[in-house]
């Protein structure tokens, strides 16, 4: 049944793009299934869902862990997702959130080119794009959403380890789901990308090899707020179906009926949960 | 348009969803703000010392613009734990209502006929008696208006909300933008202008009905 | 009865709207405030209901010092007509009239009768016009309509300021006729405020003259007419005020103090005239010449006598010099 | 007398604190910091965000007053209910949305910015030409011809002048609007102001936020401020105070 | 000269505003369009410069057809004043009063020179009210304000649409008369509407009294008192025209007609009247017999002889049905 027990009600936030709409969704079915009434709080900022988990409005979330780890616990990056994970869990506990459920999914960030772009400049890798920026400054744009642009984990963090600057005209911030339309659009020649993005491919765009390692793994898991998490333990089981089965792959497929075939969020997360039998047609 | 009709069997009951969201919200908003403007607007026909200062600051309240106010909600609201979702854009879509409201309700109060509010007192009404039979009444129309305006003004700003987790139907338009789905946007326009001009008509048809004939040019 | 013991009113140190002044209107009786503009005439009838506050002196009403009394309840019992009738445009006219009544708490049939009633004083159908808004009605049945709802409660004293200053001259007359019959009917005790000539002089039991807030001469209207006391009063009424004094008369005053001439049946070329004419017109018409002979003739059709110049002008010199210098011509 | 004016100095004060213990509060967690900072970005942002607002609102301008003229003459009086309706209808649909739509048509960037508020300003300068020219007593116009003015030296020497007032106030509006409303450009890449609130309030950035948000507003304030003063330049005396009464 | 031939104006097919109308308008007289409300009045005046279209017939002024000129020509030369005065708020009195002057390209010098002239036409000080604006001034001074921006480029024809309506009596009465002073000295040709009796006495030379659009007389103010040409003038002007035909008069008028009595030398009670007072204050004198003789001096003080309500009443007569009938009695 969809209708919530007296009580048993839980609040799903979520970030603002798409891979983020569609884990919510996929979430929220789950419970709704199980009895849970489920609130959404979608759309906002990684920080604004963090501060809002911390602060009770939110019971559980999907989070990364390398956002985690950089962009909320200030630590350097860990390679290795398994202890990059355990850090995560480790320093969390003491904030009263607990992680569980660390899917295959890896969202990274990436720089994107248009192929053409890469092919003409002989750009392939963040190093070459860095050469690039000091040989010729002021003359590449970059595509960003505001988080990118400011995150230690995001350009900042990028140009730092590169070794290069970009130039604060030179960055054009916006939507996230505009970065890639804005490079197809030939209105900037570098933009961010997420690896589970499905434009990528569907643009002709290319992702620059991340030669030295900045980018840590960006594993999603669940986050649950702890005082939540004792109170319905079950949930652990019920995210960890979702959990268990997402991968890169999957969630690429899925962002793609999302963003280019233009497929409802919640038609596509339902019938993913249909199809691989956690949920019954109804 | 096959297209259309596709996406809205799909995704009409969440529209609708937020769109009813959307309507209480601003309309719990509306509500608390009639319940401190209108006083205030008459209160301040009393007191002009303080009509000019609370309607210079509630006119500056106006300008500021609504992304800014809404997100200055946030870190003023996490004092209490609340800083993103329905309190801090209700309180922000209060407090745009209030120009609107105080005002018209005190160019109303203070511009009904000064020879009629005369012959009220010269028949011996009490205070309240003359403000609930002669004032009231007579700037209902002007209220109202003011009311309609801060209606329309607030279903608009309300969109803005989205970015501060407070639902309603800026969801639609805003990831729409984020997809790049343009059936969003405009799905989402589309309810939020029909919300606008059905809460202007419904409005229009209470201050027709509580306006009595008399007023009617 | 209205009485002003030595009232003063300042609105600042150096702004002195009213000046010590001392009348009393009788029982019954129209007073008219009459005074160019600013000389304090709606200061002074505001007092009365104390819209205005009273800075010395004091005012009594019926037998009671009006500070004494409640303000709210001391307004129910004063009807007051403002000059643009301050209708109430959100109400129907029964609600209009109805609401001192209503305050009041008189039960609705005492209500319904007494707007038929004061309907019919009008001369307007109270079926008709009881749901209809003031908005819907011409400016002469608005001030109508102004004046019975000060009325409804049946108020022993009215205070009327400029109650027709609104309306066009004709529509003007016809109202102030309409009214003084009322009043014959209801005798109301009247402060009447106006700044035309004319008006005060038809209207007046007694005129209080005004300037700069101080009485100038309260008197009949022919008594002031006739015996202006200051160059002011004189001034102010005009030169022609022997010729405006002879509205405030009719063929039957004349006839009644020194009679009239008898009819020459010789003569042909007669007109008539009713025997209620006002002497102005009658005057006018002897002026004309448009007969030889005029005829005066009573209600009842008959002719009781003839009507020349000379009588109008010994008549005039009765009401101004008295009684005396009469006898000693007659 | 004396506690009316005693209420509306509590009033002043409280407001008055309230700002300033919001602006020590926010000076004290160093939430102006990116102001200074990194102040070659804040500037860059800043002018972004007065090119968007000034380049829309004079393309508005252009183009509402001339048509809020020509809409009341008398060979077109009669389309005024219509494109009067059309125009508050237009009204309803949200700024957001007026911007993301003109992704679509233009693109992404400050030139769609620009068209998206320029659209969004046209409504008020529009309807206030249309009020303050409808609003001009029947008897100047009529005293005017009578006196044998030609049609254009009544517009600009009677009608104009005496209806400045009111298109001055919807320019205000439309200005001040617009402040607020390329706060949102970012959302389409217009830049502008709007990228630091934004960044403030999707990495819950307080710095970011209140570096952004209160610049904004302060623009507006100082906007709708300096457009008052503007009134007491442009509009002839003589009929500020008749504007004003109504 | 203002002729009009055969004009009518149909608003629409049943809505005829003005039926057939014929007059002319002499060159430095003032015509009184009068009448009640609705009558036709500003729609008359208004087809002069063309604001209304003419739907038939033809309007002369000077000998030229007024649809042979150019429109703007014509208003310019044609002095306007309506009755709210019409002044533009945003221009000062000086901007205002000089625009015809500024429109038809004057140079600054003459349009100071004539500003200077106008305002001391009507009493007021150029320097002082240059550069204020209308808000600044009382309604009275807007009046003349709007009068003499007519007046500016010295037009041969004015048109004034109850110029004078919105005053309060006295200011109305006090600019009357200065306006009749300008003209004195201006003699423009001027139609002028009004719906006040007593206005139009004064002001006439002749009076249009009109009726749902159609002249019913056409004649100089004391013919129309005198001798109405059917029911609707003669109720017009009401039951006392004789009296109100007074004012039309001098005593000096009297004594060029019919002379004055002698002095009685013997007679020790006696009052002294000007030469030019108007014969309804002398009547009023006369009738209040505030004295047993009234002397007429003339200017230089001297006494030229005594006047009585006889003298008066023949006065009258004479003036209603002509010499003839004096001539008989005499
Ligand atoms: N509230 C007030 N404050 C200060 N002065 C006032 C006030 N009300 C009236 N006055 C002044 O008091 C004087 C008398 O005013 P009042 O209104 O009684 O005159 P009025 O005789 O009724 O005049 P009108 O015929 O123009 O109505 C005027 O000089 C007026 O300016
Ligand atoms: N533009 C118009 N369209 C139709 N009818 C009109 C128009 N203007 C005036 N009328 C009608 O023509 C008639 C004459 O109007 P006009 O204004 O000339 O009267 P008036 O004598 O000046 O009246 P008032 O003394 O009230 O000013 C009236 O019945 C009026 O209703
Ligand atoms: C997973 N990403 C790093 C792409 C975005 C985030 O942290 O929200
Ligand atoms: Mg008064
Ligand atoms: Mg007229």
């Amino acid at each position: 049944s969809n209708f919530g027990v007296a009580g048993k009600e839980v609040t799903v936030g979520g970030k603002n793009f798409t891979e983020q709409y569609l884990l919510s969704e996929m979430t929220g079915f789950l419970l709704k299934e199980e009895g849970f009434k489920v609130n959404q709080m979608n759309n906002l900022g990684s920080s604004v869902v963090r501060s809002a988990l911390e602060n009770g409005q939110v019971d559980l979330m999907w989070e990364y862990t390398g956002t985690a780890l950089i962009t909320y616990m200030g630590q350097e990056p860990v390679t290795d997702p398994d202890k990059a994970y355990e850090i995560v869990k480790d320093i969390d506990s003491k904030e009263g959130i607990h992680w569980m459920n660390m899917s295959k999914v890896n969202n990274t960030y990436a720089l994107a080119l248009r192929s053409e772009t890469s092919k003409e400049l002989g750009i392939v890798s963040i190093s070459d794009l860095a050469d690039y920026i000091n040989k010729n400054p002021g003359k590449l744009t970059i595509a960003s959403d505001a988080e990118f642009a400011n995150r230690p984990d995001g350009l900042k963090g990028v140009e730092k380890m590169y070794g290069f600057e970009m130039g604060s005209s030179q960055i054009k911030q916006m939507d996230i789901g505009l970065t890639q339309r804005a490079l197809n659009n030939e209105q900037v020649e570098v933009s961010v990308a997420f690896e589970t993005d499905a434009t990528i491919k569907n643009y002709d765009l290319v992702t620059l090899e991340d030669d030295q390692q900045f980018f840590p793994p960006y594993r999603a898991a669940v986050a649950i707020s702890q005082e939540m998490h004792e109170k319905y333990p079950e949930i652990e089981e019920i995210t960890a179906q979702l959990s268990d089965k997402l991968t890169s792959d999957i969630m690429r497929d899925l962002n793609y009926r999302v963003d280019i075939k233009g497929e409802s969020v919640s038609v596509v997360a339902y019938e993913w949960l249909v199809e691989n039998g956690l949920l019954e047609e109804e | 348009m096959e297209k259309w009709l596709r996406f809205l069997e799909v995704n009409a009951p969440r529209i609708l969803e937020l769109t009813i969201d959307h309507a209480v919200l601003v309309t719990l908003a509306i509500i608390v703000a009639l319940l401190i403007g209108v006083p205030l607007g008459i209160y301040l026909t009393t007191n002009e010392y303080l009509a000019g200062s609370v309607l210079q600051v509630a006119s500056i309240t106006l300008t500021i613009p609504s992304i800014a106010l809404f997100g200055v909600m946030i870190p003023i609201f996490s004092l209490i734990n609340q800083g993103i979702g329905f309190l801090p854009a209700f309180v922000a879509l209060v407090l745009y209502s209030q120009l609107p409201i105080i005002r018209n309700t005190y160019t109303a109060i203070k511009n009904v006929n000064p020879e009629m509010r005369d012959a009220a007192i010269g028949m011996g009404m009490k205070t309240h008696q003359r403000l609930l039979r002669v004032e009231i009444p007579n700037a209902l129309p002007v209220i109202m208006a003011g009311v309609r305006t801060a209606v329309v003004l607030n279903i608009g700003i309300g969109v803005i909300a989205a970015y501060i987790g407070a639902g309603g139907l800026g969801v639609l338009i805003t990831q729409g933008i984020s997809r790049g789905d343009n059936y969003l946007i405009i799905s989402g326009s589309i309810a939020v202008a029909l919300l606008a001009i059905i809460a202007d008509a419904i409005l229009l048809m209470i201050q027709k009905r509580f306006t009595t004939k008399g007023l009617v040019e | 009865m209205i009485a002003f013991n030595h009232v003063t009113k300042s609105y600042s140190e150096d702004k002195i709207a009213v000046k010590d002044v001392n009348f009393t209107v009788e029982e019954g009786k129209i007073v008219v405030l009459l005074g160019p503009s600013g000389c304090g005439k709606t200061t002074l009838l505001r007092m009365v209901n104390r819209l205005e506050s009273i800075s010395d002196g004091e005012i009594i009403i019926g037998n009671e010092n009006s500070m004494d009394l409640d303000a709210i309840e001391l307004r129910r019992k004063i009807g007051y007509v403002i000059q643009s009738n301050g209708l109430f445009p959100n109400m129907t006219i029964e609600e209009n009239v109805m609401l001192v009544p209503d305050l009041l708490g008189w039960s609705k049939k005492q209500k319904k009768e007494r707007f038929t009633y004061l309907m019919k004083l009008i001369g307007l159908d109270a079926a008709d016009y009881r749901k209809r808004f003031p908005h819907e009605l011409s400016g002469g049945q608005q001030q109508r309509i102004g004046v019975v709802r000060a009325l409804a409660a049946d108020p022993p004293v009215m205070l009327m300021d400029e109650p027709f200053g609104a309306l066009d001259p004709i529509i003007r007359e016809r109202i102030q006729d309409e009214f003084l019959q009322i009043q014959r009917e209801v005798k109301k005790t009247i402060l009447f405020v106006s700044h035309d000539i004319d008006e005060a002089i038809k209207m007046a039991d007694k005129i209080v003259l005004l300037r700069d807030g101080e009485i100038m001469q309260y008197d009949t209207p022919s008594e002031m007419l006739a015996h202006p006391k200051n160059e002011f009063v004189s001034q102010f009424f005009g030169k022609d005020r022997a010729i405006k004094s002879l509205s405030l008369h009719t063929v039957q005053n004349l006839q009644e103090i020194i009679g009239l001439a008898p009819i020459d049946e010789t003569i042909q070329d007669t007109k008539t005239i009713n025997v209620n004419q006002d002497l102005r017109n009658t005057l006018s018409m002897l002026m004309n010449q448009e007969a030889d002979q005029v005829v005066v003739t009573n209600d009842q059709g008959e002719n009781i006598g003839s009507i020349t110049i000379d009588l109008v002008q010994k008549y005039l010199h009765f009401e101004i010099k008295g009684k005396l210098s009469v006898s000693q011509e007659g | 007398m004396n506690s009316k004016k005693l209420i509306a100095n509590i009033f002043k004060f409280s407001i008055l604190a309230l700002v300033i213990v919001f602006f020590v509060w926010a000076i004290k967690n160093q939430y102006f910091n990116y102001i200074f900072s990194d102040s070659s970005t804040f500037l860059v942002l800043l002018r972004q965000h007065i090119s968007l607002v000034v380049v829309s609102s004079l393309l508005a301008l252009i183009i509402a007053l001339p048509a809020g003229i020509l809409i009341t003459r008398p060979r077109f009086r009669k389309a005024e209910w219509l494109v009067s309706n059309i125009a508050n209808l237009a009204q309803t649909i949200p700024s957001l949305a007026v911007l993301a739509l003109m992704i679509s048509v233009l693109g992404i960037g400050f030139k769609t910015a620009v068209f998206a508020l320029f659209i969004y300003s046209i409504l008020p300068i529009f309807r206030n030409t249309v009020a303050g020219l409808d609003s001009i007593d029947k008897n100047l116009i009529d005293a005017a011809k009578g006196m044998g003015m030609k049609p254009h030296q009544i517009l600009f020497r009677i009608e104009l002048p005496n209806s400045a007032y009111s298109i001055l106030a919807g320019i205000r509006t439309a200005v001040v609007l617009n402040i607020g409303t390329a706060a949102l450009a970012y959302v389409i890449g217009g830049g502008g102001l709007g990228v630091w609130i934004f960044t403030g309030i999707q990495l819950f950035d307080n710095g970011f936020l209140i570096s952004g948000a209160i610049p904004v507003t302060l623009l507006a304030i100082f906007a709708d401020y300096l457009l008052r003063k503007l009134e007491n330049v442009i509009v002839p005396k003589g009929s500020r105070r008749v504007a004003k009464l109504e």
